[in-house]
């Protein structure tokens, strides 16, 4: 074969491959991955402008302590969704976490978290041994650990709210401030730092994604599939199990009948958040971002009934969040099919 | 060759033999253990409670066999239920008329479902959203319409039709069981022998293969959302009906749940590519029958839903293992 | 340090803490806030928790970071509740409780809140079962649909009711299971209940709809309610006391939804510097086939 | 080359499996020595990637022995063959793709700095090693925007960087074209010298004398053969994989020019057809009876424009003329019942549905011709697939197999089948041979010949040039998605084809300039 032949060759080669990511689908990604904190920003200029307080530090730094606990879900339900795969027990597990530690929590701070998140260890693992071992479907089981860990959680509590402990410290977990912001909010902060290295910078993290991205190839490049399927179920009861420690710590009681629905809302946070429910992709500050945005339309919609203009019903307020994801998700469909026309 | 035909056999059965089973230690079970098992009431009651479960199944197997889930459910039947009393209830044009306006009370509710499936599908097709994302606006927004349709008001009514739907019985059987039954019986028919059955595979087995082959997919897969979107209306209408009244906050209430569980028990793959419109049938006549043998036993609710969770996770293993 | 003062003013920015609005007592309870609003110079800040105790926190909190004056709290739970009355205490916001109460072992009327509006659910269940055992002459065999799993209501009533019937030797709960406050499922697990027990004389419901659901299944049975087995329950809405007219219900007693007008003047008290008590009791009516048709138009 | 005698790296035998009671290895055997390359060929379903799957752990065996380096072995996880020193490019390509190019390189033992991943490493470490291998790529770029050749040549870069000493490569050059093969040869040879082993599985047999030590021949499960590859020659290694003489269709050429009736309609007939960044001036035609191929480099958009033409993907511009009619289709199912039938090129991801059985993928497009109101004619179906699957002898155990059950062989003859048995006018065959064994080749080939003779036009893509050279009548060559030059009749050869392919521009295409 002629050299001015291999040399075209490989030209056309490079032509192909080259150049790799162009100024616009370089903008297209970061939008529709970090577009959700564009619109956190927007939201809050929105709120800012138009109610009195809105920006204060009260407003901002309750929001930040209430939202943790969705916010820790959150996480682990990305992570968990970033292995195409799917939680549904997350929201029951708190309950049943906080549970756990609101009895344990008599014997201080200590103890009672690691009782709650033991509970949530526990589920963790049903769900990790069923799914990895048994090769059930996570939808499906963690559709029977949601069920479960509801009556777990009303058998321990004997069918009523748990009280906490005031003079142990607990509640110092939830309540209580270190350097002006919530000790909750320190937390998350925690889990997007830990949760963002785990995810870019450790084997675990790329193994997460590889497998999201193609189970079977995973596997076939000897990556440890199930260990880390296991171990990402485990890591989301765990961190459901510290958001049950903080809902017992925050509001002084454990509360079995908590948490429903709290696993649809973690889910529509991390697909607010950019992150692919068919895995392989994804972000953790997005996601905590997802949470915020969400969070942030309830505290938007009683600023507005507080304006007197209009006051909403529950009904319009469950309206007006499904037709803001339906947005939401139609941007985020429309920026990734021009991505992919790219 | 024979362990061949017989596994091929096996294959190709309609019911998995685990779910079929499960049914029997149950119904074994409770002939034993509760009182006055055996008897066309409690056969009846079982049957009418599980009927809107199993008509809502029905619909979500075939989705689910797309390689979808539909969430919304529960919002469509709330929907659906809060139209219709609205509708025979109105005293003012056509609505006024009497058989007209009845027709219209049982028609534009599952016209108003079917629309919410529409726009599933068209969630799921055009834009290419994940299913339990797209079902999940509805699932949060459809019943604040319907809630924002009777501003949350419960609406008590006595009308003959809704009676008959909800209490007739036709040969001592309830006229909701001859429903679901007729509803079973077209969408297992549908699903084995009809072009549209085979497409709702192909499009769940490989939709990408499936369009290369001129499956018109998007087409299939809208069909599947409608038809369940009906379905759930259909099942609102029922609800409404046994009750005599309609509130929107609590019709069709976490039903979605039980109808992916009977789906799942029932030995559909919920990957897609596979529908086995009977085993949905007896995956909800198990969780039923759980449901009732607790009950009739007096255990806690809190206690059942454990059981509850064990046993679902049980069959769904069995039927792996077939 | 007590309760926050309420300054006496012409009109008022007040927050209204909903729970939930997922059954007819609640919406006429919400209704009750809103007419009285304006007679009472309120601005309302209303919000809806949507059956989330720890939501109903944060929607007290966003009220706090609005600045109301006064807050009217319908907890949904006693505990969870209490950090919400506490936060608004310390940005120095008065809470008036109605309905359900706050955990007393932690949060005190006139200490920490100005007072709980509200009815006796113990005194319900009672007054129910008192009913119940002069109507049957103290026999029967009953069964028990309990409200929503882990609420007060549910619990007092139950303990209200159970104690009494207790003592009544010929009188014998065969059954009590959850009917989460709501006609359908209550129709539902009559309907089993009854076939395991077909014995049954006498049903107790903790709140109307989930007796209305038991006269559906008791008629579809081929029961007579009222007659074959007779049914008792709480609440006061306007289907049961039709029910009591039809002869299907007994009796039922009435948990009044209608806090505004007592909110109203419970507020304007506590500005006046009046003392309030700890708790303002609600006194509650019982509706039976004497009184039924005459309190028909008034009900919800 | 003598083989001297040292200890075997590797050595398999009394190997069995069976799938649910279909056994697709009987008592196989294979020895490689360290340090050579050894070919591993057999028919479609001979059972060549169920004995690699057995060895990695993929697969367990029901029966037999494994010794690696003179240690009895028992991987259950490809992680402990790769562990073992045992690297595997899959059949089924087996990569990330949404992961970057340097990621699938080196995910699950990425260079580490202070505990945390070393991305600036990742890449440079990527980079240089896809360069001293000569691949041109952005180790950046995620996976699922390289081409299929690309993405190839990353998996070959990961084998090859695990440092194992055994590397498999099953049918690693079936998306290659010629110049990335002989990339491929000189990792190859490079690794030979390192003293690496290697087991090379492809159907191109010329490939295997150029590169391979030794041969295995696998027949039915079984291992027929093991010899020196010079001691075989062609002839040889088909009989002995065949287990019969080869049909002398394989190198018939195409003899005398058939001139096609250019005064008759053209089945199909495009003009400056534009699509997307991929397809930007083609034109063409296709008429009855003749084969038309499709040429051009990796990426020149041949898919593509075969896609358009099928009504798969939109077309921005130009005309798509049926018989003389213009038309615009929506999707592949208005094209389909137009007569215009594609077999795509992927048939993993494109072609089959796995859980289906071999009878529902046969007859999925036909289903809708074999229904009366809505209702499908079983017995027709029924009829039909059986005698296709005698036709085509595919080799199945019966019509209720799952396709997925199937050699990759046998799966494209089902999907071949599945447009054979429907009314259709115009064929288009996007590399209907890849991954098919030289009997198979020879069959498919074979039928798609008698097609055109029945009137049929068919557009065949291959990369295997031979294939054009030998069965079409025409050839267009695509390049950068302008179709740049037409050959005909004694015009086609290789290296006409190749000059086109590399170098020639619009201006060269006799049919766009007679375009308006
Ligand atoms: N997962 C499986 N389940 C059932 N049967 C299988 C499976 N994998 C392979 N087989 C069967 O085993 C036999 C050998 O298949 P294998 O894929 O090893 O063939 P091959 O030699 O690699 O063929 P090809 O050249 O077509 O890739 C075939 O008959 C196939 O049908
Ligand atoms: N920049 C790109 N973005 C997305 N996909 C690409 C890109 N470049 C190449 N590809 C993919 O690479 C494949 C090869 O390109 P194409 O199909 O155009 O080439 P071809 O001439 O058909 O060659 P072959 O079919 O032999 O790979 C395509 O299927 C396409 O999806
Ligand atoms: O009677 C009930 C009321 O007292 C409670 O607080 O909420 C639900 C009602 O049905
Ligand atoms: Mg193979
Ligand atoms: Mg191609």
């Amino acid at each position: 074969m002629s050299k001015s032949l291999q040399v075209a060759a490989g030209e056309a080669l490079e032509a192909l491959s080259g150049p790799p990511q162009s100024a616009q689908r370089r903008r297209l990604h970061f939008l529709r991955t970090q577009g959700v904190l564009v619109a956190l920003i927007l939201l809050l200029i929105f709120g800012a402008c138009r109610y009195d307080n809105f920006l204060g530090a009260y407003n901002v730094l309750t929001l930040l302590r209430y939202n943790t606990m969705f916010g820790l879900i959150a996480v682990g339900m990305a992570f968990v969704i970033m292995t195409g795969g799917i939680d549904l027990s997350v929201g029951t597990t708190a309950a049943l976490s906080s549970v756990i530690s609101a009895m344990l929590s008599p014997h201080g701070i200590w103890l009672g978290l690691a009782g709650g998140v033991g509970a949530g260890l526990v589920i963790g693992l049903v769900n990790g041994l069923a799914i990895t071992r048994l090769k059930i479907l996570p939808f499906i089981v963690t559709l029977c650990t949601f069920l479960a860990a509801h009556g777990l959680a009303l058998l321990f509590a004997g069918n009523q709210s748990v009280s906490v402990s005031w003079d142990s410290g607990f509640t110092t977990f939830g309540q209580g401030d270190f350097l002006g912001f919530p000790i909750p909010a320190w937390i998350g902060g925690l889990a997007f730092i830990a949760g963002s290295i785990a995810l870019n910078f450790s084997g675990f993290g790329r193994t997460v994604l590889a497998i999201g991205g193609n189970e079977e190839a995973a596997r076939l490049m000897g990556l440890p599939v199930e260990r880390v399927k296991f171990f990402v179920y485990l890591l989301s009861g765990a961190l459901a199990g510290v958001a049950g420690v903080i809902l017992a710590s925050q509001f002084g009681a454990g509360q079995p009948n908590e948490g429903n629905g709290w696993e649809l809302f973690a889910i529509a946070a991390v697909v607010v958040g950019g992150t692919r429910l068919t895995g392989g992709e994804g972000s953790i500050g997005a996601t905590l971002s997802g949470v915020l945005l969400l969070g942030l339309i309830f505290n938007i919609l009683n600023f507005e009934n507080g304006k007197g203009v209009i006051s909403l019903s529950a009904y319009w307020q469950s309206v007006i969040r499904g037709v803001f994801l339906l947005i939401v998700v139609i941007l985020q469909a429309r920026l990734a099919k021009k991505e992919k026309d790219l | 060759m024979t362990a061949l035909a017989l596994r091929l056999g096996q294959s190709r059965r309609l019911i998995p033999s685990g779910a079929l089973l499960g049914l029997a230690l149950l119904l074994v079970f409770n002939l034993a253990f509760t009182q006055n098992f055996l008897s066309l009431q409690t056969f009846n009651i079982n049957l009418t409670q599980v009927s809107t479960i199993v008509i809502v199944a029905v619909g979500m197997t075939m989705v689910i066999a797309t390689g979808g889930i539909d969430l919304s459910v529960g919002s469509l039947m709330a929907i659906s239920g809060a139209l219709a009393p609205l509708i025979f209830g109105a005293h003012s044009g056509l609505f006024a008329v009497p058989v007209l306006g009845m027709a219209c009370a049982l028609v534009l509710p599952v016209l108003a479902a079917s629309a919410g499936g529409v726009l599933n599908g068209v969630l799921v097709t055009r834009f290419r959203i994940q299913p339990i994302v797209a079902t999940l606006i509805l699932f949060i927004a459809g019943r604040g319409i319907a809630q924002v349709f009777t501003n949350g008001n419960l609406q008590t009514f006595s009308n003959d039709t809704f009676h008959w739907l909800g209490l007739g019985k036709v040969l001592g059987i309830p006229a909701q069981v001859i429903i679901m039954l007729i509803i079973v019986a077209i969408a297992a028919w549908v699903m084995r022998a009809t072009l549209f059955g085979r497409y709702i595979l192909a499009t769940g087995g490989n939709e990408r293969a499936a369009r290369l082959a001129g499956v018109p997919v998007a087409r299939v897969k809208m069909a599947a959302y409608v038809i369940c979107g009906a379905l759930s209306g259909l099942a609102g209408l029922l609800v409404i009906a046994i009750n005599s009244s309609a509130d929107a906050n609590l019709i069709g209430m976490g039903i979605e749940l039980d109808a992916i569980a009977a789906v799942a028990v029932g030995g559909t793959l919920l990957t897609g590519g596979r529908a086995r419109i009977l085993g949905t049938l007896i995956g909800a006549l198990i969780i039923q029958l759980v449901r009732y043998t607790l009950l009739a036993h007096g255990v806690p609710d809190a206690a059942a839903l454990v059981v509850k969770a064990a046993i679902i996770l049980a069959a769904v293993y069995l039927q792996k293992r077939e | 340090d007590g309760v926050p003062k309420l300054p006496q003013k012409a009109s008022y920015k007040v927050g209204f803490a909903q729970t939930e609005s997922n059954n007819p007592w609640r919406i006429a309870e919400t209704q009750s806030l809103k007419d009285i609003a304006g007679k009472c110079g309120w601005t309302l800040v209303y919000t809806d928790a949507a059956s989330s105790a720890s939501k109903q926190v944060a929607d007290v909190q966003s009220m706090i970071a609005q600045k109301v004056d006064l807050i009217v709290l319908a907890p949904r739970e006693e505990k969870p509740l209490v950090p919400a009355v506490m936060a608004a205490k310390k940005a120095g916001i008065p809470v008036i409780a109605i309905d359900r109460d706050l955990d007393q072992s932690v949060a005190k009327p006139g200490r920490d809140y100005v007072t709980f509006i509200g009815s006796d659910f113990v005194d319900q269940g009672h007054r129910a079962a008192e009913w119940l055992i002069k109507a049957t002459g103290g026999k029967g065999k009953i069964i028990e649909l309990e409200g929503t799993t882990g609420s007060s209501p549910a619990n007092n009533r139950k303990k209200g009711f159970d104690d009494t019937v207790k003592k009544q030797a010929g009188m014998q709960i065969i059954a009590s299971q959850d009917g989460d406050f709501a006609r359908d499922k209550g129709r539902q697990v009559m309907e089993s209940l009854l076939q395991a027990h077909p014995d049954v004389t006498a049903v107790y419901a903790h709140n109307d709809e989930m007796a209305m659901g038991a006269i559906a299944a008791l008629e579809a049975a081929g029961k007579k309610p009222g007659k074959d087995v007779i049914v008792v329950s709480i609440d006061g809405t306007k289907d049961a006391l039709q029910a009591i007219i039809d002869g299907k219900l007994g009796a039922t007693v009435q948990s009044s939804p209608f806090f505004g007008p007592i909110s109203c003047k419970t507020a304007q008290d506590y500005a006046a510097g009046k003392k309030i008590p700890a708790w303002v009791k609600v006194e509650d009516k019982f509706f039976d086939k004497s009184n039924a048709k005459e309190n028909l138009a008034n009900a919800f | 080359m003598t083989q001297t005698i040292t200890a075997p790296l590797l050595q398999m035998h009394g190997i069995s499996k069976a799938f649910s009671g279909v056994p697709a290895l009987r008592q196989a055997r294979l020895s490689i020595a360290p340090g050579e390359v050894h070919a591993l060929i057999g028919q479609n379903g001979a059972g060549k990637s169920t004995l690699i799957k057995i060895l990695t752990g993929a697969y367990k065996r029901d029966s037999g022995e494994i010794l690696f380096a003179g240690e009895p072995v028992h991987f259950t996880t490809p992680l402990q063959a790769q562990k073992g020193g045992i690297s595997t490019i899959y059949q089924e390509l087996n990569l990330i793709p949404l992961r970057s190019v340097a990621e699938n390189i080196f995910l699950g033992r990425e260079p580490r700095k202070y505990g945390l991943i070393d991305w600036f490493r990742i890449h440079a470490d990527a980079a240089a090693l896809l360069d001293k291998l000569g691949i041109v790529a952005d180790v950046r770029m995620p996976l699922n925007q390289c081409n299929t050749a690309t993405q190839q040549m990353v998996a070959i870069a990961r084998a090859v960087s695990l440092h194992a000493r055994l590397v498999i490569m099953d049918e690693p050059t079936s998306s290659l074209d010629e110049q990335e093969v002989e990339t491929l040869f000189r990792v190859i040879r490079q690794l030979k010298a390192d003293g690496v082993s290697v087991i090379f599985v492809s159907h191109r047999l010329d490939e295997l004398y150029a590169v391979c030590d030794r041969v295995t021949v696998m027949r039915d499960g079984q291992t027929v053969a093991e010899k020196s590859m010079q001691d075989m020659d062609k002839l040889q290694l088909v009989t002995t994989m065949l287990g019969r003489e080869l049909a002398s269709t394989v190198a018939q050429a195409a003899g005398e020019e058939i001139k096609p009736d250019e005064t008759r309609t053209p089945v199909v007939e495009i003009k400056a057809l534009k699509s997307g960044v991929r397809v930007n001036d083609a034109s063409m035609a296709v008429y009855p009876g003749e084969i038309v191929g499709l040429a051009g480099l990796l990426g020149s958009g041949r898919t593509e424009l075969a896609r358009c033409l099928f009504g798969a993907d939109r077309v921005d511009q130009g005309d798509i003329l049926l018989k003389g009619q213009k038309r615009a289709w929506q999707s592949p199912s208005d094209a389909i019942a137009q007569g215009v039938a594609y077999l795509s090129e992927d048939r993993k991801i494109e072609g089959i549905i796995p859980d289906m059985s071999v009878e529902e993928n046969l007859t999925l497009v036909l289903l809708p011709r074999l229904v009366k109101l809505g209702v499908v004619d079983r017995k027709q179906q029924q009829v039909i697939v059986q005698r296709f699957i005698e036709r085509l002898q595919i080799k199945t155990a019966g019509p209720k197999q799952k396709i997925r059950e199937l050699s990759g062989g046998n799966q494209q003859k089902v999907l071949l089948a599945r447009w054979l048995c429907a009314k259709i006018d115009f064929l288009m065959l996007d590399e209907p041979t890849r991954g098919i064994d030289v009997g198979a080749k020879a069959e498919i080939l074979t039928l798609i010949r008698e097609l055109a003779d029945d009137g049929l036009g068919v557009l065949m893509i291959a990369s295997e040039l031979e294939e054009l050279t030998a069965y079409a009548q025409r050839v267009v060559v695509l390049r950068d998605g302008y179709t740049v030059r037409e050959l005909s009749g004694s015009q086609i050869s290789e290296d006409n084809m190749m000059a086109a392919m590399a170098n020639a521009t619009a201006k060269d295409n006799p049919v766009a300039e007679r375009a308006p």
